[in-house]
């Protein structure tokens, strides 16, 4: 005699609602955290930008004035275009060094593991610290100037090039490259080995040079990852802090700067002047970065891809 | 013993049918395979029975008890796919032991029952190995071992030697169906491999569109496939159109041809009809007298093995004959072939 | 040190006699902010907020950390000689005072008063206890009420009283006690400058700088050194020639057309300097953002001076290594070397506000000050005259050294701190004017900031 | 016909020259400044134009009324081995946290189709797009009223916002080249769903998973900004502290010290990773 099949007993209905049911169960904690503690923080930017903050006795809700005042000054677009500089600049030098790296880390070489660790070492460490190091290497007083000195280039250290605190900021960029490189070659390191071999050896049999084959073949494999990683890193780029204040040339400062100089300041209507800051430099990486994903999009569309 | 009954079983995946109203009687210990091309809905149907897919509509019965809100874990079914999906961090033995343990068995009877079911799927030695450690063959005797020991009502099999090599293949046939006929349960097996199919199956239920075609068995799906599509899909016919007539004649690309039984479509009305490879014989020496013999010229002779097949020019068509290769001829050379009338069926356009 | 412990123990025998029929245990248990009411008004002894303490048990102390030399002596004296009165200090090291102001404020905007803050104590001076103040954010009027307040000279009648008085020309009102005083110094690199070359005036500099382009720089404004340096130099080009006296205004007193006459000479000099500045020969002249990386300018001679609060910041830079082995103190600019005070406030929701008065109490002492001058090289805030004879000279064995002056030297160029609502409009005219290089007049410049800040 | 010889046959999966230069080139442009911190964090006096410092920090330890360099590092007055202990804690309990909340949500999202998924990704990937200091300044005020601003559960709480995107992504990857094919088994075999969850499931994916905690733990630790603001100076941890020793743009010996300490938890899993990829046999 068969045993009669029992039905599932925790919960009633049908199997098919039950399991959507819990799969939103699953969902719920991460939207939770995400939609109230992210939400909030940007609906609370949000209102202070438009002048809501009871909590320091300022209430003007909703004015526009602090975005008016920040739009209309030749200072906040100097700041955004010093913001987007070291971005863009630094994720195409970091891009343009971790594409062959990330190549050549995959070809086979002795000892390829040291050194790809030893690559990958920034990636495990704060900004700060190599906020440190560019102290320590680039300043004017710093080792790159005393052997300067040493081979007899200089004789003062005013002498040296300028690479920390200038607006050129290539203090700021070395670092962010120096912090970047490992994270993007890891990520398109990831990319190469999945696509594997096969069309590189195709390529090859059909007789295509090395940069063919890089330029023909390789990129285009290997360009999702080239986009995601290069997105992150921008993104950072834009709202980093530390090394734009430590390193770079003061005002005009990068927004983050000076939404920080804001915030610092005793006044506290400067507060929300700073939430305006914070709130235009969001709008602006955000317009920018939905317009690289869509570029990217369409690429890949006229590729078949999407 | 369990029967299985599927009644106007439906699956909509975003919009279109995978499975469109499939009625299906499974007889209690009966070997039924799903015979179908890829994308039929076969696969999707197995898995309703096993209970990982929700039908949208319709029931699912084990012997007059409604299964369809019943779990999977409460269905005592047992699962072998075409990748197995052992768990790759247990051994040979923990995997097998794994269903057992799961119901809280002693490890003692553990124990024993997994050493049995080992014994006999010929893995004893294999017990401490890992997955990764084994080959093709010995990875599915332990994803079957790993079934049964459970003793599932109902045994489903999803395209299980789809990735064993052809020699294999052969083999474990033999050992699955040695294994129905040992255990005798109902068991169920997916696959779009008609020569598998017809190896194995008490009946064949053909799925084309998530519909079943013909159920029927082996033979008579074999000899008397409903439609053209079902036709072509067991095994290799010559299908050619035809236009009966009322006196159990059919005219042809051939000419007029006899056939042995009476036709069923109604006379006049242009119709297709199938002859199998096997069916035509050839016999160059024999005279014209007997029904349907014609005159063909080879264009074509290829070689297989234990057969010789040859793609002849008869009058305004081609048909292809198989032959044993005790007798080979060559191309160009003009035979004279007899297509047996009882061989040649007409097929159900409206089907 | 025998001295100090009994004269607080007469101090403790005398209140615990006058107030006695005030219970202690009662007050611990008290609601929020009866102890505030009751010390305010006078009708508590320091035994009932020594009692109180105790039961507190513990002090937040916030102060700004980047000082290894204060980080130690908190640590390794203030910590362990609080613990012996019963109170648990702990030491909250902050990188910028606004941040904790931020936090008393938005506290109490969001309902947590009286005790129920985080910060009992907070380190502070100019906009930052201006900013408390203007939001009703501090305890009250507690600092003459300390048995250690004695220590301090209080009268207004005494001009030496203002820094006791007024931070950053704002009315202390008792609400904060003097933690330490500090001068402007400037340090000399002997290496390259002797000491009749040695400048004393802002004159004398430019002239030396003329022979040795881009030897000198200031910390940028809107960094308190930099306003400083600002302010130093406007006193010395006041046109009246009457050097800090109009600064000690507030802006709305003094108005803007005269701040911008006043101004305009010191400013006209600032520019002049500018391109003899750090990198002003190759056309792009560097300003420091902090006193650390301009001492890194120094010890690496990028320049000749440096210039910071600090009183003892040539001999802890020469024990710390910060400072080139050869670095002296100089007397510049003479008659200007501004001096001001910092100091201690307690915030409204103070958690522990009894522990913190015990706290600022033990700050205040004489023993405390000067090991803290021993130890930090951190000036006193306690106005030595005040003192008796030994405690006269404890202070003076504890000081450290000064290097090539002295310090009744450093005394005789004292000058006042600038009013702060002046800071805010002058730092905005520097960036203007220097920064931005706007070319406009001043009196456009001061009156555009001035706009712009009070709006 | 004769083919066209080249110059020397190579293996393609050779490194080449160039290759090898680049390589060379950047492990020093990684590698090569630590020197100079080493040195630094061991000086006393380092003045410019000297390759290596004048005064060595042991010649003047005797000497000084206070401890100097690694002497202050290593004293408690240096809040290294409080800030230490901060960030190892806080990068774990926030690494657990987020396992947690994206463990089963990565699930849902790698092997369930739901209305509104889309938005959910794109929510998820927000975080990445906002400036820390935006989200950092915002959440300061209602931390503060929360009584959360300096508290562990605050920092912890707010550290959740940028690790989140990186550790849904990592572990939706990992559910998504996984199947649910082992599941199926399992559940077919009759397993619950806590048994497939540890007993199949957890053990298949345990690589990926860790990775993701690695990385987690990595973000977490490396965070400054949103440290300093919820942390309000009372949660120090090394990036707050070496912060606070670097925003004056210089650097002494006591801050090279800090730097260096701040650089070990990073080293340490830089060699523990790379083992513990290399030992786990489901990594190939």
């Amino acid at each position: 005699m068969p045993k009669p099949y029992k039905a599932h007993t925790a919960i009633t209905g049908p199997l098919a609602r039950r399991q959507t049911l819990r799969d939103l169960a699953q969902v719920l904690p991460l939207f939770v955290v995400l939609f109230f503690l992210f939400g909030g923080a940007v609906v609370l930017a949000v209102l202070q930008s438009f002048g809501y903050a009871p909590w320091f006795g300022i209430n003007e809700f909703p004015s526009t004035h602090y975005y008016e005042r920040l739009w209309l000054s030749a200072d906040f677009w100097l700041s955004l275009g010093y913001t987007l500089y070291y971005a863009i600049a630094a994720t195409l030098i970091g891009l343009v060094i971790s594409i062959p790296l990330s190549i050549a880390l995959c070809a086979r070489f002795k000892a390829s593991r040291i050194f790809s660790a030893l690559i990958r070492l920034p990636l495990m460490v704060p900004y700060s610290v190599g906020i440190a190091l560019a102290l320590v290497m680039l300043g004017n007083g710093g080792l790159l100037s005393r052997f300067s000195a040493f081979i007899g280039w200089i004789d003062d250290p005013a002498q040296f090039p300028l690479i920390l605190r200038t607006h050129w900021g290539w203090g700021i960029i070395a670092v962010y490259v120096w912090k970047q490189v490992p994270f993007m070659t890891l990520a398109l390191a990831a990319v190469l080995v999945r696509k594997g071999d096969d069309t590189h050896e195709a390529a090859l049999v059909l007789g295509a040079t090395s940069s063919q084959i890089f330029w023909r073949v390789t990129l285009p494999q290997i360009m999702p990852g080239i986009v995601s990683a290069s997105l992150i890193c921008f993104a950072f780029n834009i709202g980093a802090f530390e090394a734009p204040f430590i390193l770079g040339g003061g005002y005009p400062d990068t927004l983050p700067v000076l939404a920080w100089r804001y915030f610092q300041d005793a006044n506290y209507a400067f507060q929300l002047q700073g939430m305006a800051v914070v709130v235009s430099l969001a709008l602006v990486s955000g317009l920018i970065l939905s317009l690289y994903l869509l570029a990217y999009r369409r690429y890949e569309r006229a590729r078949g891809r999407v | 013993m369990t029967q299985v009954q599927l009644k106007n079983l439906s699956k909509v995946f975003s919009g279109a049918p995978a499975v469109d109203a499939i009625d299906l009687d499974v007889v209690s210990g009966e070997f039924l395979v799903l015979l179908g091309p890829s994308g039929c809905g076969k696969t999707t149907t197995l898995r309703m029975v096993c209970g990982l897919e929700q039908p949208t509509s319709g029931s699912i019965w084990f012997n007059e008890a409604d299964v369809t809100q019943v779990c999977v874990q409460n269905r005592r079914v047992g699962l072998v796919s075409q990748r197995f999906g052992l768990f790759p961090h247990m051994t040979v033995e923990q995997n097998v032991a794994f269903g057992l343990s799961v119901r809280g068995l002693p490890a003692e009877l553990q124990k024993k029952q997994v050493n049995e079911m080992l014994d006999i799927v010929h893995l004893s030695e294999f017990a401490n190995r890992f997955p990764s450690q084994l080959s093709g063959g010995q990875c599915q005797r332990v994803a079957i071992a790993r079934t049964l020991v459970t003793k599932p009502d109902v045994l489903l099999l999803d395209e299980p030697m789809a990735s064993l090599d052809t020699l294999l293949r052969a083999q474990m046939r033999q050992f699955i169906r040695d294994l129905h006929d040992e255990y005798g349960m109902t068991t169920l097996l997916v696959t779009h491999d008609q020569v598998e199919a017809m190896d194995l199956a008490d009946r064949i239920a053909v799925i084309f569109d998530g519909r079943i075609a013909q159920l029927a068995t082996p033979e008579e799906i074999y000899q008397n496939p409903v439609n053209e599509r079902t036709a072509r899909f067991m095994g290799h016919s010559n299908i050619f159109e035809c236009t009966p007539s009322s006196d159990g004649h059919i005219e042809s690309p051939f000419g007029r041809l006899t056939l042995g039984t009476p036709a069923r479509p109604r006379a006049n009305q242009p119709t297709k009809a199938m002859l199998r490879f096997e069916s035509i014989q050839i016999d160059s020496h024999k005279s014209d007298t007997q029904h349907n013999v014609l005159k063909g010229t080879i264009k074509r002779a290829e070689f297989l093995g234990a057969m010789m097949r040859y793609t002849l020019q008869v009058a305004q068509g081609t048909l292809t004959v198989e032959e044993a290769s005790t007798n080979i001829r060559k191309t160009g050379e003009v035979v004279s072939i007899s297509l047996p009338p009882e061989q040649i069926w007409l097929l159900d356009a409206s089907a | 040190m025998r001295k100090a412990s009994l004269r607080s123990s007469q101090m403790l025998l005398a209140s615990a006699l006058v107030f006695a029929n005030m219970s202690s245990a009662l007050l611990a248990e008290s609601a929020p902010g009866v102890f505030r009411s009751e010390f305010l008004k006078g009708n508590l002894g320091w035994a009932d907020v020594t009692a109180k303490a105790r039961t507190e048990g513990n002090v937040n102390f916030y102060y700004w950390g980047g000082s290894d030399l204060i980080n130690l002596w908190v640590d390794q004296v203030a910590v362990p000689e609080l613990a012996a009165e019963g109170i648990k200090l702990n030491p909250v090291r902050i990188t910028a005072t606004k941040d904790t102001v931020d936090v008393v404020i938005a506290q109490l905007a969001a309902g947590r008063g009286e005790e129920q803050g985080s910060v009992d104590l907070v380190w502070v001076n100019g906009e930052n206890f201006f900013s408390l103040q203007q939001q009703n954010a501090l305890w009250g009027a507690f600092a003459n009420r300390l048995p250690n307040s004695v220590n301090f000279e209080w009268d207004e009648a005494d001009a030496r009283s203002l820094l006791n008085l007024r931070d950053f020309g704002v009315a202390t009102e008792f609400q904060e006690m003097p933690f330490s005083g500090e001068q402007y110094v400037c340090s000399v690199n002997r290496a390259y400058v002797s000491t009749d070359q040695t400048p004393a005036t802002f004159a004398e500099l430019k002239t030396y700088l003329e022979a040795n382009p881009g030897k000198f720089t200031y910390v940028k404004p809107p960094h308190y050194l930099g306003n400083t340096f600002v302010q130093s130099v406007l006193y010395a080009h006041n046109p009246d020639g009457t050097g800090a006296e109009p600064y000690q205004k507030t802006f709305e007193d003094l108005g803007s057309a005269e701040l911008a006459r006043l101004i305009e000479p010191g400013f006209d000099y600032l520019k002049s300097i500018e391109p003899l500045l750090l990198g002003g020969p190759s056309g792009q002249t560097r300003y420091p953002e902090s006193s650390g990386e301009l001492d890194n300018m120094f010890l690496n001679s990028q320049v000749h001076f440096n210039c910071k609060f600090g009183v003892f910041a040539n001999h802890t830079g020469l024990i710390t290594g910060a400072y080139p082995e050869q670095a002296e103190e100089m007397i510049f600019p003479r008659g200007n070397m501004i001096k001001n005070k910092n100091y201690l406030a307690i915030p409204l929701n103070s958690p522990n506000p009894a522990a913190a008065l015990v706290a600022i109490n033990y700050f205040s002492s004489v023993d405390s000050q000067a090991s803290r001058l021993k130890t930090a090289g951190m000036p006193v805030g306690l106005d030595v005259w005040r003192l008796n004879q030994s405690d006269k000279d404890l202070i003076e064995a504890s000081a450290p050294p000064h290097y090539g002056i002295t310090q009744q030297e450093l005394d005789d160029n004292t000058a006042p701190d600038t009013n702060a609502s002046l800071v805010d409009v002058i730092e905005a005219t520097w960036l203007a004017v220097i920064e931005r290089k706007e070319d406009k007049p001043i009196a456009d410049i001061v009156a555009q900031v001035s706009g712009e800040l009070n709006n | 016909m004769k083919l066209k010889g080249h110059t020397q046959p190579r293996d393609f999966k050779a490194i080449n020259p160039w290759q090898r230069l680049l390589v060379l080139a950047m492990v020093t442009f990684t590698i090569a400044p630590f020197a100079p911190l080493v040195i630094q964090s061991l000086a006393f006096r380092w003045a410019w134009p000297n390759i290596l410092p004048t005064v060595w920090w042991h010649e003047q330890r005797g000497l000084s009324p206070l401890p100097l360099a690694w002497d202050y590092v290593f004293s408690s007055s240096s809040r290294v081995a409080e800030a230490t202990a901060n960030t190892l804690g806080i990068g774990i309990a926030v690494t657990l946290l987020c396992l947690v909340v994206c463990l089963p949500a990565a699930r849902v999202l790698a092997q369930s189709n739901f209305r509104g998924k889309s938005q959910l990704e794109f929510l998820i990937v927000l975080p990445l797009l906002l400036p820390e200091a935006a989200i950092g300044i915002a959440l300061l005020m209602i931390f503060i009223g929360l009584g959360l601003a300096g508290t562990y559960v605050g920092v912890i709480i707010v550290h959740l916002i940028p690790t989140i995107p990186y550790m849904v992504r990592m572990l939706t990857a990992v559910y998504q080249g996984h199947g649910t094919e082992a599941e199926d088994h399992a559940r077919v075999l009759g397993a619950s769903r806590s048994q497939v969850f540890f007993q199949v499931t957890l053990p298949m994916i345990l690589p990926g998973v860790i990775a993701g905690c690695l990385f987690t733990f990595l973000v977490s630790t490396n965070l400054f900004l949103l440290t300093f603001f919820i942390g309000q100076g009372e949660i120090i941890t090394l990036p707050t502290l070496l912060f606070a020793k670097i925003s004056g743009g210089a650097l002494n010996a006591t801050g090279a010290g800090i730097a260096l300490i701040a650089s070990l938890p990073g080293i340490i899993l830089l060699f523990f990773t790379d083992r513990f990829i290399r030992s786990y046999p489901l990594a190939t």
